[in-house]
């Protein structure tokens, strides 16, 4: 009885909370393995033997389901991103809008909006604030919201928009001083899971994230649930 | 200090270079030969063609590999009509991928090597009653000895190190197809960067004994004249 | 074990058309200016010119014809190359080994101890090659072809970098080896000494082209080939040891001619035994002569002579049938009357003879 | 076909490939030689060394990298005392990093190239009164041309298709740190798996035949006896 | 130009030792058994030999002190090594090109041609090393050292791989090119023949010391060294061309002991000339014979005898203050009753007198 899920880089630490809550549960052992959504994508439908899999977004849990190679009707939201913009250095974006606008820093780190669905956020955020264009020579991109993070966490860039799970535990950020950006600045960022085959033990992993226990620590790493 | 699962992985990783290493010098070695021989006249396309898989990303090519190992690819139709099932996510996958990849970084440093062998040695073995099999293991191994330790010095580094391509076809399962360099990957995404300070470190540490070793027995004599 | 070869190759600028035989004993001398072809013809005689088309068959078994082509490995043969060659990465002992050990034929496992003995080298065995002298390297390569006990030895030059007194000690045994194994050994050399000495027979290779072959006593006497106008002309004498002056440690040696003397008496009476003389040893007198350190004074009788360059004249003399070749001045053979015919004495100081 | 920032990330790609081989060439050149020459007791210390990089993946190498030209790490402080600016999101930077994580394939080639070109033609030339510097050009060089073309090839295939350090310390900036490699990468982790198939495919058509003519000029002359 | 040079090596089992000057010019032989450290020393001189420890001074400079050593290109030599060692990526021209263009001194472009000349290689200089036989490299490695026009020539046994006729041509240019160039030249050989012809000194080497150094002709005249002992023993006499006789293209040659004739007439009279008399061509009469071929008969007087093997003896002569070796049988000494002091004849065949 072992369970092999896969799951979106950004989830890896909360799904490893909820995986060992559900082992001390019910005593099965879950696998998971980490990557980006769009390989994990590809991996899916070349044949992974993941029984379960959590995305990054809804797009491509969408796919799976037209292409009909996961169990239908499974597809839900796990949880919903929020968007911060954070920097190591304390007080720098206290005054969260001000300092995009003033512009008075060299790099802004951002996902890649083709790929990762926190980059998509970030260019509809900035977008909506008129800023997507004048910013342009400044932002770096990273593959993932994990490399978005590091180029700010070493300093390389000044501030970046981060995913709010990445730098809140419990509401206060770890480290530096943050602004939450306000969830009408851009679509939500639906994470998706769905299960691919009917195992019973995934199945059962499912259904306790979607629960109470699961909720909370969802909730207690910085994201939102529906 | 090192948990359970990094354990696993660096064994993993350890199974995945020797394995790899031993296929390449079985595989590299009279491919190198026929190179290092050959009076041909097409030969610099095999030259050519050995190298291509250089030039593309790891994960690219790990992406086309997937293609071709999962269950709609050709090898994977070929393996699935022999009964077998698809290499894809299995241990037998990475190999594989590894194998193709550092391919060049074998044959190349052979060839080399027999090619400064020269044909004179082979000749004396020759009018010596040695047969070709018998001269090649008696007289060129020994001779290319340099080549050898640089290519499975390459080689397998190159393996410990690689990345793309197994996490690509591996699909980064626990146990399976998770190897060491994906797990400091994971951790460093994760930003569990203290674990992947340890598990770098150790691994740095590690490759450096056994490389040490390996150069230190290689010393040449004192005292040869050339 | 009689060879028998041909072989054709073209080099562009060089192209080798030989064909010849060689006797299933002794040893065969390739004579030749430098870039004659002498290594190339040893290379396809050993299967190294897979270029090269031609014939080859040692004793009864076919090597190479037109069809079929016996790999170097399977050719029972010892080959010692015109440069040492050794392989870098074995000590002397295991490049000696190297070859024995692959022999077919039952191991002579003293053949190791007695080339080592031979060739002066028990206290270079633990050495790599590249802590050898020049010299050293070549008794090595010499060793390794000679202990695989072969049916056809190629000796490319071997003695040339070695001193007079190694020399002194190998040529024997290379002769002795070559009466016992009863196999025939072709020798590249440009030393006339060493071939008189060693070989019995001779090919002269000129630019690819065989320009003569033959037992090598009739070709050292013959007058129009360049052989003999070079400084160390030589004929040899086929003799037999009829016995031995204990007292001064003389050996007697007859031959059609008459009875030589010669210093030493290690030749067993009865046995053959070959002389060399070299015409520049050979004096003319009109009448023998007392109280001379020469021993060796033969009645004898103007054959030919020739002149040899400006200076000089070849004369060959006849001892009864035995030819001689002998180089006078120009200036002596006209103050003794030589012509064909005459009848004169032959001197020869007898420590010109060798074995 | 090719879109312009394709092209745009091509040329950069052959940009960063030539500049960096090139470089590789400089440093590796007097290193390898000094390996092959050297009778220092510890050499063998630096030889391992400079294999090391090879066993960290290249986005961890990229990770410590990062680490270390930011404004906290050892480079970036030597950077910002010189009152330059940080080495990371640039072009430089991107040339450091694939510097360090090619160097061993440049490296041990040529180390063993220069080994077996061996003293006696060097000592032939210095009684010939060709100075060090002379001799090492007029016939080290040319004696050990094949690993000069294995250490160019590699080297430069290795950088053309390197991606994770790259990655990681450029920001994927189009134009100016956005190579060929990860824009086929992005192309394929957004799923527009078309267009990554034409570039991967141009690309390798672009590298074979590059790699064929620079192996078809390298054909051995026939004849040779040794 | 003269040399002064002393070194000291220890390597194991084998340790040079020696401390010796070369005379300003002429070619002084270097002469020993195979691994007794003859290329060695030629290598310690060269700079090769980064171990070895001691002096060497060349004309007024020093190359090598305690203190000091001028790196390898910086000494202005020629260096024949004992294998050809050519460049494998440059073709014959530009191997010899090599070295002539980095040489200090003007350049002197007619050295190319002269050396392809003389070395026979018009033919071969777009040829790369591999596409040459054993001795066309070894001519193109002389050709090499030759072009750069160096202070100090040191040739390790440049001739081994070469034929006869060859030899013949390069041995007197190498003569005149040492007398024209008045430089030192150190000679490595194993041939006794060589030596003779070419060596004004002679360095005799055994296990790394010198065992003797000192002219030639004094040298092969000493009964005491193993010199004197091997089958070539010869005497060196020096001599000055004294006339011609036109008719039979003679030479007349004076010395202390008499008058020499000798074929050939190409040396001017009054230039002086080297003769060399192998032992083994000096016969001992009681009498002045008449009748002979040999032109060259001296009045001489026994001055030594010493056993030579067993059946021989080597007899020393004086012929006049000029000594001269000859080697006869123990038999022949008995018979003629030789005995030091004794009057007797001393017979050399013309012919076997050497430039
Ligand atoms: N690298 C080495 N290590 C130990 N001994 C060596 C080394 N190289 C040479 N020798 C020994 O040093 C001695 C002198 O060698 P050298 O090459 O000078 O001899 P050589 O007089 O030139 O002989 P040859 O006439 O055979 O060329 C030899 O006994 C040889 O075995
Ligand atoms: N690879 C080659 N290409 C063209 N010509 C070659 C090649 N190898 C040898 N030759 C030529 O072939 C001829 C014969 O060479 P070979 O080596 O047989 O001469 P050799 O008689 O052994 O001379 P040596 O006494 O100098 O060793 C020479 O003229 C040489 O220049
Ligand atoms: O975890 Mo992602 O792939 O950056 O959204
Ligand atoms: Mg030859
Ligand atoms: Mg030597």
């Amino acid at each position: 009885g072992e369970v092999y899920i896969a799951v979106a880089s950004n989830f890896a630490e909360t799904a490893r909370q909820l995986a060992l809550q559900f082992e001390k549960k019910t005593g099965q052992k879950v696998r998971l393995s980490f990557g980006s959504t769009g390989k994990q994508y590809a991996q899916i439908r070349h044949g992974a033997p993941f029984q379960a899999w959590f995305a990054a977004d809804a797009r491509r849990p969408m796919l799976l389901e037209k292409e009909g190679r996961m169990v239908s009707g499974s597809r839900f939201t796990y949880a919903r991103g929020r968007l911060v913009l954070w920097s190591p250095t304390p007080g720098l974006v206290d005054d969260g809008e001000k300092i995009l606008r003033q512009g008075s820093f060299r790099h802004l780190a951002v996902a890649n909006p083709r790929l990762a669905p926190y980059g998509l956020a970030a260019r509809q955020a900035l977008e909506s604030l008129g800023l997507w264009q004048s910013l342009q020579d400044r932002l770096v991109r990273g593959e993932n919201i994990g490399q978005t993070f590091q180029f700010v966490k070493t300093g390389n860039a000044e501030l970046g928009l981060v995913a709010a799970s990445q730098v809140l535990r419990d509401g206060m950020p770890v480290q530096g001083s943050y602004w939450l950006l306000p969830a009408d600045l851009h679509e939500p960022i639906e994470q998706q899971a769905v299960l691919l085959k009917n195992q019973v033990h995934a199945r059962e992993f499912l259904e306790f994230v979607a629960g109470e226990a699961g909720r909370a620590i969802i909730l207690a790493n910085g994201y939102e649930v529906p | 200090m090192f948990a359970e699962q990094d354990v696993a992985a660096l064994l993993l990783s350890l199974k995945l270079a020797g394995l790899t290493t031993l296929i390449l010098l079985m595989l590299g070695t009279p491919l190198a030969w026929w190179l290092a021989r050959s009076h041909w006249r097409y030969r610099y396309v095999l030259e050519a063609l050995v190298a291509l898989p250089l030039v593309l990303p790891p994960t690219v090519l790990g992406f086309y590999l997937l293609v071709a190992l999962g269950p709609e690819g050709p090898v994977g139709r070929l393996m699935e009509a022999l009964g077998g099932s698809s290499l894809a996510f299995t241990f037998a996958g990475l190999v594989i991928g590894s194998v193709l990849y550092s391919l060049p970084f074998v044959v190349q440093p052979l060839q080399n090597a027999f090619q400064s062998v020269g044909l004179r040695p082979m000749e004396v073995a020759a009018t010596l009653g040695a047969s070709p099999v018998d001269r090649f293991f008696s007289i060129a191994l020994p001779l290319a000895r340099p080549g050898f330790l640089t290519a499975t010095v390459l080689g397998f580094a190159h393996t410990l190190g690689e990345f793309g391509v197994v996490l690509m076809i591996g699909g980064n399962i626990p146990g399976r197809t998770q190897v060491i360099s994906i797990a400091i990957y994971d951790h460093v995404e994760a930003l569990a960067y203290e674990r992947a300070h340890w598990i770098a470190a150790g691994l740095l540490l590690f490759s450096f004994l056994l490389l040490l070793t390996v150069y230190r027995l290689n010393r040449r004599l004192p005292g040869a004249r050339t | 074990m009689s060879v028998t070869a041909g072989f054709f190759l073209n080099r562009g600028a060089f192209s080798l058309d030989v064909e010849f035989e060689l006797p299933g004993r002794g040893v065969t001398a390739l004579f030749g200016p430098s870039g004659c072809g002498k290594t190339t013809l040893l290379r396809a005689m050993a299967g190294l010119e897979p270029e090269a088309r031609g014939y080859l068959k040692v004793g009864d078994v076919v090597w190479q014809d037109g069809h079929y082509c016996l790999p170097t490995h399977r050719r029972s043969l010892g080959y010692v190359f015109q440069e040492p060659s050794l392989f870098d990465h074995l000590n002397v002992r295991r490049n000696i080994a190297y070859g024995q050990r692959r022999m077919a034929r039952e191991a002579t496992g003293s053949s190791m101890d007695r080339v080592v003995d031979l060739l002066g080298l028990e206290s270079l065995l633990e050495r790599k090659p590249q802590q050898l002298s020049g010299g050293e390297q070549q008794r090595v390569a010499i060793a390794r072809a000679l202990a695989v006990n072969p049916d056809l030895l190629l000796l490319d030059e071997p003695l040339a970098a070695l001193d007079e007194a190694r020399k002194a000690e190998i040529l024997p045994w290379l002769e002795s080896l070559h009466r016992e194994l009863s196999i025939p050994v072709l020798y590249v050399s440009h030393a006339r000494d060493e071939v008189a000495r060693l070989a019995d027979h001779l090919l002269l290779l000129e630019a690819g082209q065989l320009s003569a072959a033959g037992p090598v006593n009739e070709l050292f006497a013959r007058l129009d080939l360049p052989l003999a106008h070079r400084p160390d002309t030589e004929t040899i004498i086929q003799t037999r040891v009829a016995g031995h002056d204990p007292d001064y440690e003389l050996s007697w040696l007859d031959f059609s001619g008459g009875r030589f003397i010669l210093a030493g008496n290690q030749l067993p009476a009865g046995s053959p035994a070959r002389l060399q003389v070299k015409a520049n040893d050979v004096s003319i007198t009109l009448d023998r002569q007392q109280g001379t350190s020469i021993l060796n004074i033969f009645p004898a009788v103007v054959d030919e002579m020739a002149a040899d360059g400006r200076a000089r004249v070849m004369v060959r003399l006849k001892l009864r049938d035995q030819p001689l070749l002998c180089r006078i001045t120009r200036k002596s053979a006209a103050e003794l009357n030589l012509m064909p015919g005459k009848a004169v004495f032959a001197q020869i100081k007898s420590v010109a003879l060798l074995l």
